[in-house]
């Protein structure tokens, strides 16, 4: 027993003497979404976000298109060739300078993996000179905006093994990759000669930490100087930290309810609206989520210009038309207060998953809510591929997702991938309208902003009396940050911490 | 220097123990070097509450009287913090059952070693050598790096005799010493105590065994619910008691037992029969081509050192283990039922989770028994019916045993194996006990065959005798039937 | 433990690289069977795994099933994977692509830091506590343990992480509230661990030192002189020692079950938290190779147990 | 009066501590049956404008952050878990005692080979098979606890085995044998009051680790299903609120530690 206590003393001593030496101090950010690899497609948000690695298209303060890589790029008439002109005097961080041949190799290698480019009709990507040409079989105006997704991100040829797997992230962004310990950590140091002007701070490391309370204890005890994505319940804690300050930014993310529009007792567009009604979306704002105005009475936020049709939420809840409308599509109640039509109770079964921890929350508000109207809920928390597979093989009858629709900077793109002919994964589901698809096909090639807007607002409009999905509430990006830094700001796009623009406070 | 002038070792006066239940009448004694005095007495008569009550090591809820002269110094008798230091100096404990109190997981010379070089403050290799001498002294050359488990109960006694005297102690109590070992081994240990007394010391024995007391000689103090009813030297006290518990207690001495009134007829088959039996256990072979057969209301002894395959024999004959050679036949007509068997330690035969009651009524409902014959047995083994509402531990060790007869008798069985079915309890409920079961033996004509180690009892009670062979001679058992028979005339 | 095949330590060995054997083929077939009953498509779930929640869709799912050949028959994936496995090859993960054997170095040897850590402090923590508490039973201090046992047996590891964290993280500020790195960062994780095993062996060694302290050679080694002290030291510790070092093998257990929850708790990198991903994304290498190594860690911990045990009780030589 | 005693059931005389132990079990016992006649709340209807209500009269153990009454999620998730725990007990003690009693009784070939499948056994990875339980049947408690209670039932085997093979030697069994009676009967009259005493305290330890065990995989994420209450997954929902409503989550703990405290005061020594 002795000799035990002998050895912990000595583990005792090692553990306070941490080594304290004269070192920049290292920026620590701390988010909940973890590292799987350094492939672009599986976690190149957080090499984007960590400003490590950079695409052909940036955008601005506003979130408007803006160069990156890419000084500028023309269009043909019909929108079917793209060129875009590569910055000269860019570098990777292995010092080899960024050619339009290294772009090109870079694009062919993420068309090649599943990502943001599946649904683009690329035909060939080939270098001329300091131009990258990208011929489209079909004319698909939203390109410039696909090409500002983090899975395009530009990589080093070096970073590339022959069978196309990436072996290390050699970007071009101002930080490079110190270490890389997947799934958890990355540390990055500032890469001297970068194009642009060089960042304040000298090191940043990033953390994944799944659990919300966690990362809000980590913010209140100084081991986290940036905290991203706080749960509701400590940001009202956390509001009251002196030495914190709380940032919070709506996002174009919305907590959808797909709907299997094939399904009997949903393809009406009545008993869909009926649904929408009888959902109490002030009380899940700010019951459930801590933030009123998150409540989503249409799909599309105020931050997306014309898609937001500025709809109040109050009129969005009214129980009694909602008992009206299924009243009218022959749903009567029966003894327990579950609604009946020729035999058949009124239960669905709506999917959802944990990886957002709201998700399952609001699964369970809406189950009582819809109990109210007769319907019988039954909530399935599981993986959140089950959704898509369920598109897929039809099983699907409701799934409660967090759809983003400013995956790209141009809602379009999402909006296309989600109302096309059948639909899509995380859109509608036996649900079609010609006029909107005429619509949507109009703006894959309409450049004019006026003629756009206005046609936005049309699809905004019909997608809210139609229904395909049921929007429930937004997003807000928050984040909790050390008062010795200056200079932090949000991006409503979630695509970079900005780390660029920060400075330790003197 | 006469016995009286020498300085008295130890001298207690009126030591008097009471509580829960439990009162121990005033007791004086003087111990002067040299000296034996044994306690003599049943179980449940207080003798070992007095010696815990001398050493101060009495259980929690029970106090004592009186005060104590040791070595010179004056000690209350409740005041057993001061008494701790006297522990292993002066004051030695022999405990019961050596075999537990032995750590199980050290070598039995590091046990004797750690006295001497503690207690007696010897260096650690003085302590060796001292614990080497020791062993070799008893007889224990080769035993001293086994473990307590590998030691026989002999053994074991001898190692924690060297244990507790390493220390130095003049006085020492031995606490029941030879409980469960056998008569060669028996006189071994009290050979051992008796070294003690001669080397200067005083012994203070506590036994039920009168052989141990008159062996011993010196004074011997007779206790019966913790009162002293005799007290004198041994030769006087042993054979001619004044008290008459003493001369109860003298009575049921095995070798003052009436010669037994010798089998009337030995007419009608003999109720089992072995041919050429043989059988060895762990590479030793116990009995061989032995052959026996029992008559009903027979009773044949078997004596032997333990160890030498008396219970085996059992086991073969019951037909609970098979002999390696030979064949046992037993009377066709009696249904397998017959042939029963009584244990050594009663309680250990009984499940002690149920009452009496409830396992008779099993037995009774097993078998469809006439539940009628129970109060007649009951009177005839003087069992208080009370008892039957009882669990198997609540009840006396001899009740309990008498109670296992009336079990197996309800069967009506023509065959008994009694495995020392009487060692384990006191003299004169021993006696009780076995002339009730030969009484019963002879009037159902059941055939007994009774297990002991001790010649003097199987001498008074038995109609033939079977010796199975000693561990040291050579030659496997050799039946002595005939000298059996030779005993049987008048 | 068990009763071995033969006498004395080779025997014992030889009977628990039998075990280790049994244990790794068992633990691939059973993990590859179940994992092939699972509801859901693996190939969405792979990619759900790898792209995340946002990009998952039927495209990615096609591309896994494409490049992973997921419909190949079981059968032939299942000798494929034992003939890989008798030559110690894991395969590679499918989620990230990493050779499993690297990913599980690295997690695996978070894993076993903080419980080597957790096991030490525990021992700290526990059999003294609960000795003192056995030396004299029914007491105040025996009481008292009985209790405090009682409250950290009812509370979740969440739970007592989170006092933890607000008392020495934000409250006092001395420990680093989570996330790895120096060794500052493993006292929180491996103090919950502890406190939860330190909780059962207490009383284990409770019990053991009130069976000895009341034993037969305990009260002889008073009675031939030797002090408290010395009677403790010689008789009473070794004899307890057999029963809690006995009872740290099954312990193990319930340690993994813990380790899940402190390592989601203070985001450490570890064993336990890679393996629900790894069972959430259907990674079938993953959770063949880590079901495989935590199984033989088993078994070796058990072995070191039992040579301890048989150093410590010289009865089991001669058993 | 005797032929009262449940022949199986051998209750030994009860001592204060495990009075005190029954006592509180029957209390959390009546809490959880009494509720839903004493109050009509239903535990899954919720009210978002009283979210983490303090205890008051309208509302005796306060509301959750749905606006769940507390009382009736309480008394339900008590309900539910004993039940589920008691399964998971059932499901390791049955087989365990079983293969233990064949195992000691026995003794030779089947012993050791019971004995090796143990050790394989326990050297599985019990969260690996709960795991994959959890997500063959995603949703139902039943997998859970059964997938919980597949290590647990080592324990049950190693103990009775010890007993059983130290008494199938023992005299009385032979006594007993001799005397004519069945296997049944040894095993009634003098295997199982043996037995019976060291089987329920680690049967009220199963139960309880069975419970945690749950809340364990519901922390992540793993088996939630709702709006069940259940004691294990309630800590979790209740945990994001541990500063604004520490009294919340206090309450699905309390009844734990009580549950924990009156299983080990019932089940006396812990004989592992």
């Amino acid at each position: 027993m002795p000799r035990i206590r002998y050895l912990l003393a000595a583990l005792g001593l090692a553990l306070t003497s941490t080594a304290v030496h004269a070192e920049p101090r290292t920026l620590d950010i701390v988010a909940p979404w973890e590292i799987t690899s350094p492939d672009p497609s599986k976690s190149g948000h957080v090499f984007a976000r960590m400003q490590v690695a950079e695409t052909l298209v940036d955008t601005d303060a506003d979130g408007n298109l803006a160069p990156g890589l890419a000084t500028s790029w023309t269009q043909n008439d019909d929108a079917t060739i793209w060129r875009f002109t590569i910055r000269d005097g860019a570098r990777f961080h292995d010092g080899t300078p960024v050619t339009a041949e290294a772009v090109a190799t870079s694009l062919e290698h993420a068309l090649t993996k599943p990502g943001i480019l599946d649904s683009t009709p690329i035909a060939t990507i080939d270098a001329e000179g300091d131009e990258v040409v990208i011929h489209l079989e079909s004319s698909f105006a939203p390109l410039p905006a696909l090409l500002a997704h983090s899975s395009t991100q530009i990589l080093a040829p070096a970073s590339y093994a022959e069978n196309g797997e990436v072996t290390a992230v050699i970007g071009s962004g101002p930080y490079r990759v110190d270490s890389l310990e997947p799934p958890q950590r990355l540390m990055v140091t500032r890469f001297d000669d970068y194009w642009g002007e060089a960042p304040a701070i000298e090191r940043a490391s990033y953390l994944a930490v799944s659990r919300g309370e966690t990362r809000a204890l980590m913010a209140e005890s100084g081991d986290a100087d940036i905290v991203f994505t706080l749960d509701p319940a400590s940001r009202t804690r956390m509001s009251r930290q002196p030495d914190l300050t709380l940032h919070a930014v709506p996002l174009p993310r919305t907590i959808v309810i797909k709907v299997n529009a094939g399904h009997p007792f949903l393809d009406d567009q009545r008993a869909r609206q009926a649904l929408s009604e009888a959902i109490d979306r002030t009380g899940i704002a700010a019951g459930l989520l801590r933030a009123p105005e998150a409540a989503a009475p249409e799909l599309f936020p105020a931050s997306l210009g014309a898609w937001h049709l500025a709809i109040s939420p109050e009129e969005s809840r009214d129980l009694d038309q909602a008992r009206e409308q299924l009243a009218t599509l022959g749903w009567e109640a029966n003894g327990d207060g579950l609604l009946e039509r020729d035999g058949e109770p009124f239960r669905l079964t709506l999917r959802t998953f944990s990886d957002r921890p709201e998700l399952p929350v609001v699964a369970t508000a809406l189950q009582d809510q819809w109990r109210e109207l007769g319907v019988d809920l039954e909530v399935a928390v599981g993986n959140a591929s089950e959704i898509p597979s369920g598109h897929r093989d039809g099983s699907l009858e409701l799934g409660l997702a967090a759809r983003n629709y400013g995956l790209v900077p141009d809602p379009l793109g999402t909006v296309l991938e989600d109302f096309g002919p059948e639909g899509g994964d995380w859109g509608a589901m036996g649900w079609s309208d010609a006029e909107l698809e005429e619509w949507l096909n109009q703006l894959r090639s309409e450049t004019d902003p006026e003629e756009r807007a206005s046609m936005e607002t049309e699809v905004a409009t019909r997608l809210h009396e139609a229904l395909p999905v049921i929007p429930v509430a937004w997003y807000q990006q928050t984040a909790a940050v050390n008062d010795e830094l200056e200079g932090f700001s949000i991006d409503p796009l979630e695509r970079s911490y900005r780390i660029d623009e920060l400075r330790w406070a003197e | 220097m006469t016995l009286a002038q020498q300085a008295p070792l130890l001298h207690i006066e009126d030591l008097a123990v009471d509580g829960d239940g439990v009162s121990i009448a005033p007791f004086s004694l003087t111990l002067i070097p040299g000296q034996r005095l044994t306690l003599l007495g049943e179980t449940g008569s207080g003798k070992s509450l007095l010696a815990q009550a001398i050493m101060g090591t009495l259980p929690k809820g029970l106090a004592a009287r009186g005060r104590l002269h040791i070595a010179g110094q004056t000690f209350a008798a409740d005041d057993t913090p001061s008494r701790r230091k006297l522990w292993g100096h002066t004051l030695a404990l022999l405990p019961q059952e050596p075999w537990h109190a032995l750590d199980p997981t050290m070598r039995a010379i590091s046990q004797i070693a750690e006295s001497h070089r503690h207690v007696a403050g010897r260096s650690r290799r003085e302590a060796g050598a001292a614990a080497r001498r020791d062993l070799a002294g008893l007889g224990l050359q080769d035993a001293g790096h086994k473990l307590p488990s590998e030691l026989s109960g002999g053994m074991a006694q001898r190692v924690a005799f060297a244990a507790a005297s390493a220390g130095g102690a003049h006085i020492v109590i031995a606490d029941e010493p030879t409980k469960g070992l056998d008569a060669t081994r028996r006189d071994a240990v009290v050979a051992l105590l008796a070294r003690t007394s001669d080397d200067g010391g005083s012994l203070l024995t506590i036994t039920h065994d009168i052989e141990v007391a008159r062996r011993l000689g010196g004074e011997v103090a007779i206790l019966r619910q913790g009162q002293v009813v005799e007290r004198g030297p041994a030769k006087r006290v042993l054979t001619s008691p004044q008290s008459d518990y003493g001369q109860r207690l003298m009575a049921a001495d095995p070798s003052r037992w009436p010669v037994p009134r010798p089998l009337t007829c030995k007419a009608g088959k003999s109720v089992i029969e072995a041919r050429q039996l043989a059988m060895a256990r762990g590479g030793k072979t116990l009995f061989e081509d032995l052959s026996l057969n029992i008559a009903p209301g027979e009773i044949v002894g078997i004596s032997g050192p333990s160890g030498c395959g008396k219970s085996t024999l059992g086991d073969v004959l019951l037909g609970v283990a098979k002999a390696d050679k030979g064949e046992v036949i037993r009377e066709p007509s009696q249904s397998r039922l017959g042939f029963q068997k009584l244990y050594q330690d009663p309680p250990a035969a009984f499940s002690p989770h149920w009452t009496l009651r409830r396992l008779l009524d099993d037995l009774i409902r097993r078998h469809r028994l006439d539940p009628a014959a129970i109060v007649p047995l009951m009177v005839h083994l003087n069992l208080d019916p009370a008892l039957l509402d009882r669990r198997s531990g609540e009840i006396s060790g001899g009740e309990l045993q008498r109670f296992a007869i009336l079990r197996v008798l309800l069967l009506e069985p023509c065959f008994l194996f009694a495995d020392e079915p009487t060692s384990r309890l006191d003299p004169i409920t021993q006696q009780e006990t076995l002339s009730l079961l030969v009484e019963l033996a002879r009037e159902r004509h059941c055939g007994v065959m009774l297990v002991s180690h001790d010649p003097a009892l199987i001498e008074r009670l038995c109609d033939r005798r079977l010796t199975l062979g000693d561990t040291d001679t050579k030659s496997p058992a050799a039946i002595t039937d005939t000298a059996a028979e030779a005993s049987l005339s008048p | 433990m068990t009763r071995g095949l033969g006498r004395g330590l080779p025997a014992l060995l030889l009977q628990r690289l039998l075990q280790a054997g049994l244990v790794a083929w068992m633990v691939g077939t059973l993990t590859f069977v179940l994992t092939r009953t699972l509801p859901g498509d693996m190939a969405y779930r792979i990619a759900a795994g790898r792209y995340g929640h946002d990009m998952v869709d039927t495209a990615a799912a096609e591309a896994v099933r494409a490049e992973l050949a997921l419909n190949q028959p079981a059968s032939s994936a299942y000798f494929g994977w034992l003939w890989d496995l008798l030559q110690f090859d894991l395969g590679r993960s499918l989620v990230s692509g990493e050779p499993v054997v690297r990913e599980l170095w690295h997690q695996l040897g978070h894993s076993l830091g903080l419980a080597a850590v957790a096991v030490a402090l525990s021992l700290l923590l526990g059999p003294p506590l609960g000795l003192a508490a056995g030396l004299r039973p029914r007491g105040m201090l025996d009481r008292l343990s009985e209790v405090v046992a009682s409250v950290l047996r009812a509370l979740p590891p969440f739970a007592v992480g989170l006092v933890l964290i607000l008392v020495f993280a934000v409250g006092l500020g001395w420990l680093p509230a989570a996330g790895h790195g120096r060794t500052a960062h493993s006292v929180l994780p491996a103090l919950t661990l502890a406190l939860g095993l330190a909780a059962v062996s207490s009383r284990v060694a409770r019990n053991a030192m009130a069976d000895v302290s009341q034993s037969a050679y305990y009260a002889f080694s008073r009675t031939k002189g030797l002090s408290d002290r010395l009677t403790f030291m010689r008789h009473g510790l070794r004899n307890v020692a057999v029963p809690v070092v006995a009872y740290l093998g099954v312990q193990f257990v319930y340690l993994i079950e813990g380790v899940v929850v402190v390592e989601t708790l203070f985001a450490w990198p570890g064993i336990g938290h890679a393996l629900v991903h790894a069972i959430v994304a259907r990674d079938v290498p993953m959770i063949q190779g880590t079901a495989l190594i935590m199984g033989l860690l088993f078994v070796l911990l058990n072995t070191v147990v039992d040579i301890v045990c048989h150093l410590l009780d010289p009865r089991r030589r001669h058993a | 009066m005797t032929t009262l005693v449940a022949p199986l059931l051998t209750l030994p005389r009860l001592s204060a501590r495990q009075r005190l132990g029954g006592l509180l079990l029957a209390s959390l016992l009546v809490f959880a049956w009494l509720v839903p006649w004493l109050s009509d709340a239903d535990p899954a209807r919720q009210q978002l404008t009283r979210i983490l209500q303090l205890p008051s009269l309208a509302e005796p153990l306060g509301t959750d952050h749905l606006g769940r009454s507390l009382l009736a999620r309480l008394a339900a998730a008590i309900r539910l878990s004993l039940g589920m725990a008691m399964l998971s007990v059932l499901t390791a003690a049955v087989p365990g005692v079983l293969m233990g009693i064949i195992a000691g009784w026995r003794g030779g070939w089947l012993d050791r080979v019971l004995g090796s499948l143990a050790d394989a056994c326990l050297a599985l990875p019990g969260l690996l098979l709960v795991l994959l339980l959890a997500a063959i049947a995603p949703g139902n408690f039943w997998a859970l606890y059964v997938g919980i209670a597949l290590v647990l039932w080592i324990e049950y085997f190693r103990l009775v085995r010890a007993r059983t093979r130290a008494l199938a030697a023992s005299p009385q069994l032979e006594a007993s044998r001799l005397l004519g009676f069945g296997p049944l009967y040894l095993f009634r009259r003098h295997l199982w009051p043996e037995l019976a005493p060291q089987v329920l305290t680690l049967a009220a330890f199963g139960a309880a680790s069975a419970i945690l065990a749950m809340a364990a995989l519901g922390f992540v994420s793993v088996g939630l299903r709702p709006p069940t209450a259940e004691l294990g997954l309630m800590m979790i929902e209740l945990l994001p609120y541990y500063h604004e409503a520490p009294w919340a989550m206090a309450q699905p703990i309390v009844v734990l530690f009580v549950l924990v405290l009156s299983l080990n005061l019932l089940a006396g020594r812990d004989p592992r």
